[in-house]
């Protein structure tokens, strides 16, 4: 199947003739017989396009999308609405298909929207320096992690359990490989329990991981955590919601270390999980220990203005087994949705839509917790999710309402073993207000529903 | 240069339009303390001068598909446009990774067929989606090392990597919390065997691999280098960015590797997007596969699949939720697309475009930029600069910048690092003859051009958006956000 | 709701006092007062993007689509497979969004693509020249009449019952306007009637319009019938189907006058009819009477090749009313999808896929008519498409498929009062050989149901 | 320049995998005296050679996402993104246009809604999509109003259009079967209403009329246009290019018009493609109504949707089907978008942005290119030429394609034909305030530039892809189609 490749019989012999071998085969002596493949490839012969859409785009309708039903699934990642400008600036070609930005002669598109989207970031996180995008939120937790080792050595990372799961799984795994210990600061009232911290932190902690709102949708009360944090100087970690960062105090108001979170709410796909982007931004004193690609401005010999990769002696290619982290290839394209879908929602919109959420999702609290067998889970202040109570087997109270059409939210149980009854609703600016009496009206049905098939 | 968007900020104003609050207000729904006081400095600008800017911005950018892009070691293979569109179906772009497994089948069975189809591929029975990116594949398959180690109950603190290794594999060992050892090359290009077995022993936990390496050359005495480490219980790991040169021909599992990682927007033609996205799947052995991260993509009995998160050895997660899916699907189209045949016609021909213009490249250019290693290449080969460097008075970077000049990207330049002024060259299968000899041309004018007046391509490039920039200022003072 | 304009208020001002004027209504001063609109349009407020999003998409829902069924609707447009590089790059703002090129130094990426248009639709037609698109089929044949007319001013149409309807309408009513009289030319056994054509023919006969293959899906006998309805003198118009003429025989090949048809089969979405472009070739003499822009080949100032608007002297911005035709806006980016589709399929592509409709076709004629209750329509060759006749009320027949999930194809009763019992059934690559066993499965059970109806 | 893409076929290439023929064959399905001997020669190229070439194509035109489009009478405004994601939707893009209405119910509500909203904007109650563009509304309408005589056993020759009309205007009064009559433009710019009566009798079947028309000049005497006209019962024609000119503000309806059609892809939007596709919707009044083209689409007591073609006094079809259907969709997306204050807005703004810059150009350039009729002016404007080519030895012709060298697109010129070395200059509402100084300022440049050396203008552009180009060769010698 040629569709992708040119080279013709004609071809192939012209070319076999100028390297001087016989045939394909010879180019492949290297290979000693032994380790050759003697056979055929085990899979299907190749398909024509129409065939290939048809047989994937069967799989996709396998697939429940935000598209078939009234989600209100979050924990992560939010199904926000994507403006048609960013996919149709994203897939031009001269965005989607170029490499890392190596040759910075024509590459200046690419290094000018890195440095719009640090700029960006910045703003956002009120924090002076960020990086060009990480793979996405957890892993950018574990590169925080990772610079507070390369920082200060210290044998302890402390997390509160607000943190979401997978950043705090994501920093386990990879701490265990340097040898830092995790310990969990529980939650009291559904917000990080300020006494447990102060009892935990200490000369030996390395760094202190919290999220902005936490899992269960809580604001944290940074103002009073923060200190306590950095007392015995550990640094301070805050994963936060970019989505919230126009109503929300932002992280540089706390003077937090680090800040990093996941990129997805703005402009990206759902994509079933990735690729997203994380992002990561910090103090300026951490700059030369940042992990992942920077750009910079500068001037060209005839001194116009023009965009590079800076610091690179950061990384890998440079520094090897001295560089500040190992990755290359981050999430550019991603990034670059991220700053479009920033420079659409504008100054102004960031605050609006905050707004809407904020509003949304305190109505659909009182709504939700108005029925009876559902209650909240905690009574702190919500931005754009919360968490309730179900009087009623969580999982087959989703099922009932997934029949009607409408996804309840995410189930606690599995990673808050305290919370078994615990259901967690997030809202975007595309669930509107007849979305959230519909899932008023079926969660309410079908907790009833349950509790009577219990009774029953 | 262009305006950043930051500039073109006008105060009042938009693009978006938000919907209506639609609900009674609540004002006490987020106390004053929590709020925040000045809105982030985000533009403010309505949607025609957006789409302008950054269209402007993006014919900035030399393209693959604008032209040739022989960078080495990055396999810049064609995108096909069909893979986009695939993506896109909102069955894919619009699943929510939480969605129950009942209710996301066909996202799981596309995941479970490309781990089939990869772990086929390879050689190797278990297959994890996970990793982000080649780099966190690394990482993964070197704490899976780890694991497996600790699992007996071995301690091992070094992990060998090639002086030929990229970055990346040093790196890794280092993040992982291994101390690195580097091994020699030989006169071949390939693994000095007789400096790997003075530095192998017990506490050496791995040996990471590219085959064929970031020379382009095949390393005939794998088997051997194999057996060595496995003698000391070591574990082989193969860093899969080269595996384009090798589909349908050998197989890293066969090979005697127990992990490898595949570089999804290499071999499988995921579009770079100027740095990403990627996706760095890993294929393991059965002695290491208990401690694949989790989730894994299971198939029940009943022909269901789903997510499987009871895995007591696992590592655990690098990253959160299921993986980069969104490339997944787009490299399982053109698994799915190219079929067998087709997958071996990519490495065939990969192979034969290298030794094309290895040997175009000998006869316009030979004197010059002889190869580094004058042998029959896989998909890739390393030219060395010095004789031009001497005989012309231009460096690598110097021909490099005088490429673009011409229309070409150039090559990956000043890697593998043992190579003196090194150029490493991977035209890909997807070129076409004409155009690797439109390249070779453009070398030797170059070359001869120099051989005139060297100073054409030391200032180089002349007919790009920006000519050279200065870097070294960029790092001394940086300036990397726009201030407001 | 300003989103697409940039005019602030401080803007506004300054604007206005640089003009000179206190008010934007002072610059509406010129229209009457008694003509002013004294209101708000009645229209409904702006909506944001997301809404309007998902208000088109909840209509577009509500259409049963080539996506939703397995539908043998053609007659005239065909549910064939877009590649996916035809939306990639006709989506690229450089090609959609510039108007008609009018200063070829920054148009030649459009100026060009013309030209290959042109060369591509000479080589389907195998005549000479070609013009760069007229809007669609029916109005091009309408065009061809028009031509005839400044040709030979001749009073009479004479035009095969075996034409499109439409385009036997458009060509009827544009004719009524300058007065040519159109005269059908009936069908004997599925094909134009030669007999009635020589009977017909005449000095005073201005253009005879066939179509290949015709209406019925029966490939006509050009050889036959082009020297008859040439032999007086006047001009012959026939209609083809581009994606049949990798094997059959072209227009070229019987010295027609003009060739002219629907491009949609060619890339372009079916798009419940619209837009998809019109082609229009003819032999050489008539170059200077074509009507719609032509592209041509020449060189710049520096002797670089280049492509301009040319033969403009026959257009209406120059000669104005003895404009060769009145036509401006055309269909140019569906004539850039149409040539980029025949790149995809190139020289080996248009014989292999006319080959399979050919067969797919003959297979489906056979399995259809060994049905109890269906039987050919015609017996003559048929290539993408085909005519039965139903022993049952089609309509009703149609209604049952519809209700299984397939759509049988295009009721003749509305175009052809004698053929009231004749379903137009059409074949695509998309349709395969198991659709095709679907849906004489679905048809047989129809009919049987529909009779028993009638005994009971 | 590109080679073009046949120039690049290589014998044996190809894009396109054809599906098996997955039935039994039938050698004798077709005889062969009906098959094609030689196939067609079209191009044999792999997809990425494709790809690349149209990409590159493409980057040789200039296009709205690019820069300032000020091209007088075609209304080059923003093209929202949106609309193309919402034309694409399966449900509009693959839905066959014979699918019986009640299958298509969304795609004939989207349509009836559009001529609802098409004319409560346009102020006439009956409206049809059918049209594909401006001039095929134009023949319509004239054959409507032909019709309407005919009805009424009246057979009248001659139409009447000013000679500031567009040249499809009497080019569609001779399609349509009528003799042209040129009526003269008053000091003002408006129609000469004395020489308008002198032309009017009851042979006159209807006058076409652009207001404001093409000098962008609101006709005063529109009132009494229309009651003349009446007066022998001909029809008023409106022709509706410059609608953007007076939405919300004034009503062709309200004017005395007849029958008016509407450019799509001007007033409302669509994308213009390098010269279409677009739309030309008519709407017309009750008189009018029974002769409209068939089918319309109506709505039926039960509120469903239907096609009607029981139109017994209907002129019929002018072409294929339904219209343009996917023009109708992106221009409803816009109606929806804007609303009523955003269409007012709309027009409010593209009258605003005319009139500043005609002002920053009498300030910049008021001596050499004097307004033609200096006056308020409506959404557009024209500027003679005739003291610059005087005083500065260029012409209009030389200052346009000096503006590519400057990054702008030129004004439409030498139209209306009336003014002298014309530009006619419509910003349209979408560009900014800064944009349109920095249009003002280019063109001083350009004089300035040219006082001190005419050449400079007289031989640009020098920037372009190509330069300037032998038109009188192409059309003596005409090469239409590459030799193969
Ligand atoms: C040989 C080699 N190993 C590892 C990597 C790292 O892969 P990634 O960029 O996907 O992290 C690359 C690519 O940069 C590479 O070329
Ligand atoms: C004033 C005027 N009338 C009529 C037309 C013709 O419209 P279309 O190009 O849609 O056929 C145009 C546009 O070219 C125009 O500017």
């Amino acid at each position: 199947m040629s569709r992708y490749t040119s080279a013709t019989d004609a071809d192939r012999e012209a070319m076999l003739e100028r390297i001087g071998a016989g045939s394909i085969d010879e180019l492949f002596a290297d290979i000693p017989a032994s380790v050759r493949l003697d056979r055929p490839i085990d899979l299907p012969a190749g398909k024509p396009e129409q065939e290939v859409y048809g047989y994937l785009r069967d799989l996709a309708a396998r697939n429940t999308s935000a598209e078939d039903e009234i989600t209100f699934l979050g924990a992560g990642m939010y199904d926000h609405y994507v403006p048609a400008l960013v996919d149709a600036l994203i897939s031009r070609s001269e965005f989607l298909t170029p490499y890392t930005p190596y040759q910075p002669e024509v590459s200046q598109g690419t290094l000018q929207l890195m440095f719009e989207y640090q700029t960006a970031i910045s703003e956002l996180t009120a924090l002076p320096v960020s990086n060009s995008t990480l793979y996405e939120g957890p892993s950018a937790v574990a590169s925080a992690g990772w610079l507070a080792r390369l920082e200060n050595k210290r044998p302890r990372f402390l997390v509160s359990r607000g943190l979401h799961p997978h950043s705090r799984e994501a920093l386990a795994t990879t701490s265990h490989g340097y040898g830092t210990a995790v310990e969990q600061i529980p939650l009291a009232g559904g917000v990080t329990d300020a006494d447990a911290l102060r009892e935990a932190i200490g000369e030996d902690v390395s760094a202190v991981f919290l999220q902005q709102p936490n899992f269960l949708g809580a604001v944290e009360d940074l103002e009073r955590l923060a200190p306590i944090a950095r007392e015995t100087g550990a640094l301070l970690v805050v994963q936060v919601d970019p989505m919230t960062l126009g109503v929300l105090r932002p992280p540089g108001d706390f003077d937090v270390d680090i800040a990093v979170g996941e990129g997805q709410p703005l402009g990206n796909r759902l994509d079933f999980g990735g690729p997203s982007f994380g992002f990561f931004a910090a103090q300026e004193r951490f700059l030369r220990r940042m992990p992942g690609r920077i750009a910079g401005e500068t001037t060209d010999v005839d001194g116009r203005r023009g965009f590079v990769l800076t610091l690179q002696t950061r990384e890998q290619h440079i520094r090897r087994e001295k560089a500040t982290h190992n990755i290359t290839t981050a999430q550019t394209l991603n990034a670059l949705a991220g700053v479009i879908y920033l420079s659409w929602l504008g100054r102004k919109g960031i605050v609006e839509l905050g707004d809407l959420l904020l509003q949304r999702t305190a109505y659909a609290r009182r709504t939700l917790t108005a029925l009876d067998g559902v209650e909240a889970l905690h009574d702190q202040p919500v931005v754009r999710e919360f968490a309730v109570r179900l009087a009623a087997p969580v999982d087959r109270v989703i099922e009932r309402c997934a029949e009607r059409g409408v996804n309840p939210g995410y189930p606690l149980a599995a990673d808050y073993e305290e919370h078994e009854d615990g259901l967690l609703v997030a809202i975007t600016e595309q669930r509107t207000r007849a979305d959230i009496d519909r899932l008023a009206d079926v969660l309410g049905a079908a907790v009833a529903a349950e509790r009577e098939a219990v009774h029953a | 240069m262009t305006a950043t968007i930051f500039e073109k900020s006008v105060a009042g104003r938009r693009a978006f339009v938000a919907p209506e609050v639609d609900v009674p207000r609540d004002d006490d729904a987020l106390p004053e303390r929590f709020r925040r006081a000045e809105p982030p400095r985000l533009p403010e600008i309505a949607e025609p001068e957006i789409v302008r800017h950054y269209t402007t911005l993006s014919t900035k950018n030399f393209h693959l598909d604008k032209g040739f892009y022989p960078l080495g070691s990055c396999t810049m293979k064609h995108n096909p446009k069909l893979h986009e569109r695939v993506a896109a179906l909102p069955g894919h772009a619009r699943l929510h990774p939480l969605q129950a497994p009942a209710r996301a089948q066909g996202a799981l069975q596309l995941m479970w067929e490309l781990q089939r189809a990869l772990a086929e591929i390879a050689g190797l029975p278990h297959v994890s989606l996970h990793p982000a990116a080649g780099s966190q594949g690394e990482l993964a398959g070197v704490l899976l090392t780890r694991a497996y180690h600790e699992a007996r109950n071995e301690h091992r603190h070094r992990i060998l990597t090639p002086d030929t290794a990229h970055g990346t594999n040093p790196a890794t060992v280092t993040m992982a919390g291994y101390e690195v050892v580097k091994v020699g090359t030989d006169a071949d290009g390939g693994v000095d065997v007789d400096d790997l077995r003075s530095k192998v022993d017990d506490d050496v936990a791995s040996l990471m691999l590219t085959n064929p390496n970031t020379l382009g050359v095949f390393d005939r005495n794998i088997e051997e280098i194999a057996s060595v480490m496995h003698d000391v219980g070591a574990t082989l790991y193969y860093d899969g960015a080269n595996l384009n040169a090798v589909m349908g021909r050998a197989r890293p599992g066969d090979m005697g590797f127990d992990i490898v990682h595949y570089n999804l927007h290499k071999t499988f033609t995921q579009p770079h997007g100027g740095g990403g996205p990627g996706a760095g799947p890993i294929a393991v052995s059965d002695r290491i596969e208990p401690y694949l991260p989790r989730p894994q993509v299971v198939r029940r009995d009943d022909g269901t699949f789903d997510l499987d998160y009871d895995r007591p050895e696992s590592i655990g997660r690098l990253r959160g939720f299921q993986g980069n899916f969104g490339v997944f699907v787009r490299s399982y189209a053109y698994i799915l697309s190219l079929g067998a045949d087709g997958l071996a016609d990519v490495s065939d021909t990969a192979v034969l475009n290298a030794n094309y213009l290895m040997a175009r490249l000998r006869e316009l250019a030979g004197e010059h930029l002889p190869a580094a290693f004058d042998r029959t290449c896989m998909h890739e080969f390393v030219l060395t600069g010095g004789p031009m460097k001497k005989a012309l008075g231009i460096r690598t970077a110097d021909l490099a910048k005088r490429l673009l000049d011409k229309g070409f990207h150039p090559p990956t330049v000043y890697f593998p690092l043992l190579v003196d002024e090194a150029l490493l060259i991977e035209p890909t299968e997807t070129e076409t003859k004409e155009t690797l000899d439109a390249f070779a041309e453009a070398i030797a004018e170059i070359l001869a051009e120099a051989a005139e007046d060297a100073s054409i391509a030391k200032e180089a490039p002349h007919t790009t958006p920006v000519r050279r920039l200065d870097e070294a200022g960029a790092a001394k003072r940086p300036v990397i956000r726009q201030p407001l």
